[in-house]
């Protein structure tokens, strides 16, 4: 089995898909009538591009570019909690 | 033979969650309020993000073009998969908590809401929480300190 | 709003016509030569086995520490200055800060829920695990110093958010005890700079006089400590709670 | 497959300009930091194509991590809305 040619395929197709999820997210965060909307698409839009940057980092052939996925799974956490505590407790830090 | 399954399973999972991401950004997209678009969000991270990087673990172990750093690339995918399983239902939760306690935007109809029915106004609610755990006193000793300053 | 709507539009065309002639339609000829001779020495010699060499693989270190080290060093003291900034505007006198640590006792803490401590504890010792390997293997893989830092104030950033400041404070993560370690890192980078000048009669910041990757690593570990609890001083500074500074500030002491 | 990269590099830079055209446009502060957000995760992803994992660390850590909380913390301490003209 030409396992190159087969990853390739299921790359090309996975690609397009999830750049058109990727086009809707983003028009939900500029439509998003309130904050909690756009922070939201943010959440789906970084744990999405994390696993798209897994699967290209295998297509790239190189596991120097996989490691930012991690790093952007991280950090899509930290924009809830912030906005939770603003919003519910009014100071952030105390 | 077996690297030829795993390589299939991987590719299924990929191409699966890739439909269900699409699916959860439509969702997204048409839902009318807020409440329903967080559960379309659900789908989008563990539906679309989990099992694809799960699936690309699966195939990053048996692609020979990368040498022997694929085991490598499959850590980093199995990593990643558990930290999204950990990370996006606590998000999540905590997102749906501060738009439900602090009224933003318009609420659906509800018939009845036991929620709203038990609970405080928004005023009250760091208060409650504050209530509902059990906090260290202010004179106890501190557990792990460096040099008394 | 009709206007933005066309100032917009026009400057997005620009944007994608500015592309389009650069990658497509080749203006600047970039595809005839994708290697200025520049990157070529930096390739050829960030590994090299004899002299010019970082020791490093990971040519972007190299670059950074080695080639453009000077750059780099003032980077760090420009982060230094903007950190004493900081420091200065808000610092408060012995007696003030007697009063703020009264009024802060009598202050709420402002904890999350338990789902959101319980899984900011696992994912905060992820975090230090994932930034130490970022920083510390910075010299083999993408990465380094400043990276690696930031992604560790992000983790103490977290702990503030979830459980609050005076629970770290209670632990150990006073003021004090973050600028000691701050001055620590930077002494480290200084060291490291000098030490080729008065061990090896070498010039300033010519690590690669320093015995294997030892010059690359000291300096990736003294960033990332400095970087790491500069943020953290900063954010440690800016917690104190708004009405009492306007307290102090004021002289209305109750 | 050279132009598949190029086309969602387009399309990925093409949203980061519109989201950032946004946040400059908004005056409620809160709002216009969520869409300053998603500029910088589109931005992420388009240093990722251009194959800069260096500036993917640095850049997510600063404009999605420490960026976002200076600015709620100073959002917490003024106003939320930009107030004039």
């Amino acid at each position: 089995m030409d396992i190159t040619g087969a990853f390739n395929a299921v790359l090309y197709f996975a690609a397009v898909i999830y750049t058109f999820a990727f086009v809707l997210y983003g028009v939900r965060a500029i439509r998003g009538p309130t904050t909690a909307d756009i922070i939201l698409a943010v959440d789906c839009l970084s744990f999405d591009m994390a696993a798209f940057m897994v699967i290209l980092g295998i297509y790239f052939k190189s596991i120097m570019l996989a490691s930012g996925a991690i790093i952007l799974a991280l950090w899509a956490f930290m924009l809830d909690i912030y906005y939770t505590k603003y919003v519910l407790y009014g100071e952030v830090e105390v | 033979m077996i690297s030829e399954i795993i390589f299939i399973t991987g590719s299924m999972a990929i191409l699966i969650g890739a439909i269900y991401d699409l699916i959860a950004a439509i969702g997204l997209l048409r839902f009318p309020d807020f409440y329903m678009r967080t559960h379309a969000a659900t789908v989008g991270t563990i539906g679309g993000a989990t099992l694809p990087v799960f699936g690309a673990g699966l195939v990053a172990l048996v692609y020979h073009p990368l040498g022997s750093q694929r085991f490598f690339m499959a850590g980093i995918a199995f990593t990643v998969g558990i930290l999204i399983l950990v990370i996006a239902p606590t998000g999540s939760h905590s997102i749906i908590s501060a738009v439900y306690f602090g009224r933003i935007g318009k609420k659906p109809k509800l018939i009845v809401d036991q929620l709203e029915e038990d609970l405080p106004k928004r005023s009250d609610v760091a208060e409650l929480v504050r209530e509902h755990e059990e906090l260290p006193a202010e004179e106890e000793e501190p557990k792990f300190t460096f040099r008394r300053v | 709003m009709k206007r933005d709507v066309f100032v917009a539009i026009s400057f997005l065309m620009a944007f994608l016509l500015i592309s389009y002639a650069i990658t497509v339609k080749d203006v600047l000829g970039m595809a005839e030569n994708p290697l200025r001779p520049l990157g070529g020495f930096y390739l050829r010699h960030a590994f090299a086995p004899s002299n010019l060499t970082s020791h490093s693989p990971e040519v972007v270190t190299a670059i950074v520490w080695n080639y453009r080290g000077f750059d780099t060093l003032f980077e760090t003291f420009v982060f230094f200055l903007s950190i004493m900034g900081a420091l200065s505007i808000f610092r408060l006198t012995e007696e003030q800060e007697k009063e703020v640590r009264s009024l802060e006792s009598r202050e709420p803490h402002r904890h999350m829920d338990l789902i959101t401590r319980a899984t900011t504890k696992l994912v905060v010792i992820m975090i230090v695990s994932i930034s130490a390997s970022i920083a510390l293997h910075g010299h083999l893989t993408p990465g380094g110093g400043f990276q690696g830092g930031s992604a560790m104030a992000v983790a103490a950033l977290l702990l503030f958010a979830a459980f609050s400041k005076f629970t770290l404070e209670r632990k150990g993560l006073t003021l004090r005890h973050v600028i000691t370690a701050y001055a620590f890192g930077l002494a480290l980078i200084l060291a490291t700079a000098i030490a080729p000048v008065f061990l090896y009669d070498g010039r300033l910041l010519q690590i690669n006089l320093l015995p294997g990757e030892t010059g690359l690593l000291n300096l990736d570990v003294g960033e990332y400590i400095a970087v790491t609890f500069g943020f953290l001083m900063v954010f440690l500074v800016l917690g104190i709670s708004e009405w009492i500074f306007k307290v102090i500030l004021r002289g209305e002491i109750e | 497959m050279q132009e598949l990269h190029l086309i969602i590099l387009a399309i990925v830079v093409s949203f980061g300009f519109v989201f950032s055209y946004l946040a400059m446009k908004e005056h409620d502060l809160l709002k216009a930091l969520a869409l300053s957000s998603v500029q910088s995760t589109f931005f992420a992803l388009g240093f990722y194509i251009l194959a800069a994992p260096d500036i993917v660390l640095a850049y997510l850590a600063i404009a999605v991590g420490a960026y976002t909380a200076l600015v709620i913390l100073a959002i917490s301490k003024t106003e939320r809305y930009e107030v004039g003209e």
